[in-house]
This record gives C-alpha cells, structure tokens and sequence, in this order.
C-alpha cells in the first residue's frame, strides 16, 4: 500500500556504510516489536547492551517519515510510538523519588528482554523449519502394508433361548392359522363369475344346487357359496339374463338364461 | 554427482564420471520405500544419478533383502517393497467378537434342528414369514447348521440340517435329546392356549440322506439355493 | 543375560525358552516396514514372539539400517523406518505440494513448541502482534498443535500445546530434543513474565494439565477460544 521511501532521506545518519537502506514499509513488518527489532538490529550491538533510548529515537523518527508520507499505520504503531514518546521523556528527565511505578530503567530493560525472546524464537522457528521435515525431506513408507484385522465372529446362544423362541414361534404361527380358516368366504364376485360361466353353455332350467356342489365340497363352505350364489342369481335377474323360478318355500331354486332377442327371432 | 553430465560434456574422461555404486543403491532403496507405487526400472534410471547400473542395483537390492523381513519384489513387471511372505501373519489380527444370534436366527436355527431335514420353503411355511437370506448365512457361519442334500421335488430345494458343532454347544448328547411337546409345556415353553393341532416332530440329524434326498454334490457352485454367490461373502 | 534371574527363579533352564533372535528381528524389521505411522516398543512386543527382547531387536536393527538408504529412527518416543535425511536431494523432487508455512505461523508454532501450555494471548504478547485468525487454525489443521484445556485464569482462555505428529513430523523424538532450547532459556524466554532468579520451566507436551490448567470439557462448541467460531473459516 506504501510507496517505499529509502530511511535515508529521512535520518541520514543512521544508516551504516554499504548497507542496504532500510524502507519505510510498514507491510514489511509484523507489528511494531518485530520493527523495533529490526531497528535494534542497526545498532550491530548485542541486544543486551542494546540503547533503548536511540532505538525509541530511531522508531519515533521512523513513525514521523511514514506519517508524513501520508501512509496508513496499524493504531498498534502508533501505540507503541507514545509509550516510546513516554519512555524516551522519562530516560532523558532525572529519576523522580521513588514511587509506586517501576522506574524507567526496569521499563527499559523489560523492553530489551522483550526484543531478545523474540529474537530467540524467530531463531528457534528457523532452526525447526530447517529440520527434516517428514513429507519434504524424509518420507515414510509410502505404500504401507495395512494390518488386516480377521474378525471371528462367535456366536452366543443358550439352549434356553432356542426352546423358547421355538415353543413361541411356532405357538403364535398355529393360533394365527386357526383364526385365519374363519374368514373364509366365497365371495359376490367369485359367485358371479361362476354363474356367468354357467348361463353360457345353458338352455334349460336346472337347479343352482346342482351348479354349485363342486364349490361346497367342503361343508364349512356350504352357506357362504349358497348365499353368495343367490345374491348373484338376483342380480342377475334383474339385468334380464336369468330367469329364476322356485316352486314352494324352501324348494330348490331353479334358473334359465333369457333366450337373446335374435336367437329367440331365429 | 550433479556435475557429472557437464564433466561428460566437457570430454574429460574422470573417474567420478562413475557414480558410486553403493550411493545410487542407497537411493534407489529410498525411492522404493518412500514410493506409494511400484517403480519401473524407467522410473528409478530417470532418478538415479547418470550411468547408474541399474539392473545390477536392483538384483543387489533384492539379494541382500531376500532373507530379511522385507523383501524386495518384482510386481508386474516393476519393484516395490513387501512385507516376507512367510509372516504374512504378523500383518493379520485376529479379533474374536461375541455376537447374540437375531430373534429369526433362532427361530430358524429352532425349526431346522427340530424339523430336519428342512428347506427354505418350509421354514417360511413354518414360521408363516419369509425367511431372509442373510439370516441362513449367518446361520452357516456360526457352523451350527449345514446344508444336507437337495429335496427331491421341483426346484430341488436345497435341505438344512444340524450339526456336531450344535449338538456342542447346546450341550445335547444328540438330536434327540431335545425336549419334545409335553417336555416343553412341562418347562413352561408352551404357555396359555395351545394350538391342538401342534405337534412337535422328533428330531433327527442322521447324516444319510432320507429317500426324497438327493447328495448336494452336482451343483456346488450354487449351494446355497440363493441368487448371490459366494463372491459376495468372500 | 536379563533373564538369568528369572532362569533361575524358574528352575528350568531351557534353551528353547528364548525365542530365535533372528527370526524375531525379522518380525519387527516387517512389522516396522508394514506401518507408516511408528510404533512402540509396546506395540512391537505385543506382536513379536513371547519373550524376544525388544529392545535389543530394535538397537540391532538401527545400527544395520543406519548406513542404508532407509533409516530406524526413534521420533516421538516411537519407532519408524524413515528415508535416510541426506537423501532428501533426490527425494523432495516427488513432493507435489508441500505445505508451506507463513512465517507467522512458523513462529507461532514454534512459540506453541517452546512454551506450551500457552495461550493466545501469550503468543500474542511474545510475537507483538495479534495472532491472525487464520494462523492457529492452520496449525489445528496439520495436527501439529492442539487444544490442551483452558487456563485457571480470567476468561479461562485455551491453551494450547504440540502432539505427537509434531514430533513425528519434525523427526524429534521428545519435546526436550527442540532445537535450541538452551539459546531461549538463556534468552529468559522460557520464564515469560517470571522473574528470571525463579525456576525455569520447561516446554512440556505431557498429556496431563498442570495446575493452573483445566480441562476442556465443557464448551467444546468454541474451543478457540475467539470471537469467530469454526463456521466463519470455512
């Protein structure tokens, strides 16, 4: 986003013989300690003889150059600018009797010891990141052998378990047969169809007993086919294709097709 | 190693021109294993360092793995890794799971023992439900029942029966041992109303095939009077 | 030698009880070669004949292989066989896609290695910087680091810590093997805010919660411990 100004334009004097110069690029830096570590760096001191007080100087001055450029600072630089302001004013002013605060100095080497923990983890994150890494620069079996799991299965079951379910089941399926013959009936359409069967082939009258005895060979049977068979005979009947006649209560029933129109005309 | 192709192209005749023998083997060691596929001899000279004998570093390979615990192995027409085959075991577990048998198994282990020897058909006519055909699988596997013969009717339906491994774990002497109709109300199996026309048949696991069986033998391919095939257990 | 004593105890002194050394090495060398992930001592005499001597097997087989192409290295308290590192030359060119790490997140896991159990806010302090939402959630994600539980302190904020895969993945076999470990006590790294005259700690990925931890339980719907929750990533 920032337009790279050399430092030097801005502090002439603190850039060193044939080094590169530092630019005001904020989006180099990950936040303002990594900054100041940088700016520490300058100062080709070990960082535990490193001065605080220029190294504030250098981050004020390089605070102002990117503020006069107009370029956009994280608040958290600007942050640590005014504790550097503040830091700076104490370290210049005399030491004011003891009070409640920590004193400059400890400020100042809190700060120092905070640069150098972070100097020592970047140079331990170097040190992991050139190691080996498994998947880069060693690798493992890269066709592994999976173990195969055989399962046995075993199967329990008592004898107790077998005679009950076999005492049940086969009790339950038994009662369920019975309860199923009682249902049995020869229903209209079976009876229907029967005895549209039967006016096909029929000329003279006969008696619907005789027609429906291979139905009631079984006796259970006997009044559901005759009640159905009548039923069907009567509706029959009434659509003029049967004629039915019975000579006295409880005589056989006997039944005629009606002759067809054409046929009976022939 | 790298600077071999120029040290030829250069014309000068060096004796680093051969690469070391015992450092392409290390190489080709660590392709094969870190390799998630078999490797062509194409595909190791491509990696290997110029002028690497190939053939040899592979045969070398493959005899100083042959008697170890890893071998290494032509697999169609390339290399690769594997485990010896004679402890092809280690690679295995077993692992032995209890499993309670289905209500159905039961009661279809219940009517094969007491009904032998039984079709499919006629354990459905008995237990009025279609039986499923894992359930006679599950059945055979536990070893308990066997296939018999074929019925002699149409379809020739295949026969279940039981077998010693039954009569084990139930702890029955025999087949016979099994309670019958009074034996089972007198235990208390048969509560409430009992249907008068149950009867409970003697059971029988004689292993002579009755006079409407036939041997199974003719059709193994298909033993299990089924439409899936082996294949599909494994 | 070891099993003198027990010969003895025993009374019966027998050739045939110490399994084949050289038949269980080649187990172990199958066993080894079989897994991509290591395995334990634990692991392997659970699967090698009774009585082999484990890790007798393993020392011999690390010092045959150490020449080789392929290695027997112990990462993560375990045992692997992995290409020989100074053949990662060759190697690294079968790598498609390797992850590469921001330097943010290197540092972050390397604050997270170094200083564990440790916070958001105490990474956050030591780098400078607030800790980018997607860094610790990359790091979730290779399996390097994990939630460890939640720190006995306002807010109860996670804590986080390495696993194994970290050490497998970066060849180390305990947390204490970490490059440069002495550099950052010297540093007063390692005690944090803790003056230095008092007791240094050492980074610990020990399953077990210190004092002043707990543990996650009770709200694992947001365990990062951040205002997104792990829908907002995705």
């Amino acid at each position: 986003m920032a337009q790279p100004l050399p430092f030097e334009d801005v502090a002439p004097t603190e850039r060193a013989e044939g080094e590169p110069a530092l630019l005001v690029d904020v989006d180099g830096f990950e936040g303002p300690l990594d900054l100041l570590l940088e700016l520490a760096r300058r100062q080709k001191v070990d960082l535990h003889r490193i001065s605080i007080l220029a190294l504030a100087e250098q981050y004020l001055v390089f605070i102002e150059a990117a503020r006069r450029m107009r370029l956009e600072l994280a608040a958290d630089y600007l942050v640590m600018a005014a504790w550097l302001a503040y830091l700076k004013s104490r370290l210049l002013l005399p030491e004011p009797p003891k009070g409640e605060e920590p004193s400059a100095e400890e400020l100042a080497t809190a700060l120092a010891l905070r640069l150098r923990r972070l100097e020592a983890i970047r140079a331990a994150a170097k040190k992991l990141g050139e190691r080996d890494w498994l998947g880069r620069d060693v690798f493992a079996r890269g066709e592994p052998e999976p173990v195969v799991i055989r399962r046995d299965a075993r199967y329990e079951a008592s004898l107790y378990d077998l005679l009950k379910a076999y005492a049940q089941q086969r009790q339950i399926q038994l009662n369920a047969r019975v309860s199923l013959h009682k249902r049995t009936v020869w229903s209209l359409v079976d009876a229907r169809e029967a005895l549209e069967r039967l006016v096909g082939h029929l000329r003279e009258w006969v008696t619907l007993d005789s027609y429906l005895v291979e139905y009631m060979v079984e006796p259970a049977m006997r009044p559901t086919v005759l009640a159905s068979a009548l039923s069907a005979t009567l509706e029959m009947v009434r659509e003029g294709k049967l004629t039915v006649r019975q000579d006295e209560a409880f005589a056989p029933v006997w039944v005629r097709p009606v002759a067809e129109p054409a046929e009976a005309g022939a | 190693m790298e600077t071999t192709d120029e040290t030829i192209e250069a014309g000068i005749p060096d004796e680093s021109r051969v690469p070391d023998h015992g450092e392409a083997t290390r190489v080709a060691e660590a392709l094969l294993f870190a390799s998630a596929e078999p490797l062509s001899v194409q595909d190791l000279t491509g990696r290997l360092p110029e002028g690497a004998d190939v053939e040899r570093i592979l045969e070398d390979l493959a005899g100083y793995y042959a008697p170890r615990g890893v071998n290494l192995v032509r697999v169609a027409g390339k290399w690769a890794f594997r485990t010896a085959s004679d402890l092809s075991f280690v690679l295995s577990r077993d692992v032995v799971e209890q499993r309670k048998l289905s209500r159905a198994a039961m009661e279809t282990l219940a009517i094969v023992a007491y009904h032998q020897p039984v079709t499919r058909a006629e354990i459905e006519e008995i237990r009025g439900v279609a039986t499923s055909k894992g359930t006679l699988d599950t059945l055979l596997e536990t070893g308990w029942i066997r296939l018999r013969g074929r019925r002699k009717a149409p379809g020739r339906p295949v026969t279940y029966g039981t077998t010693a491994g039954f009569l084990d774990h139930f702890g029955l002497d025999a087949i016979d041992d099994l309670p019958g109709l009074e034996e089972l109300k007198g235990a208390g199996f048969l509560e409430g109303r009992v249907p008068p026309d149950l009867s409970v048949p003697v059971p029988s696991d004689d292993n002579t095939l009755r006079e409407d069986e036939d041997p199974l033998d003719d059709d193994l391919f298909q033993p299990l009077d089924m439409d899936q095939t082996e294949t599909g257990e494994e």
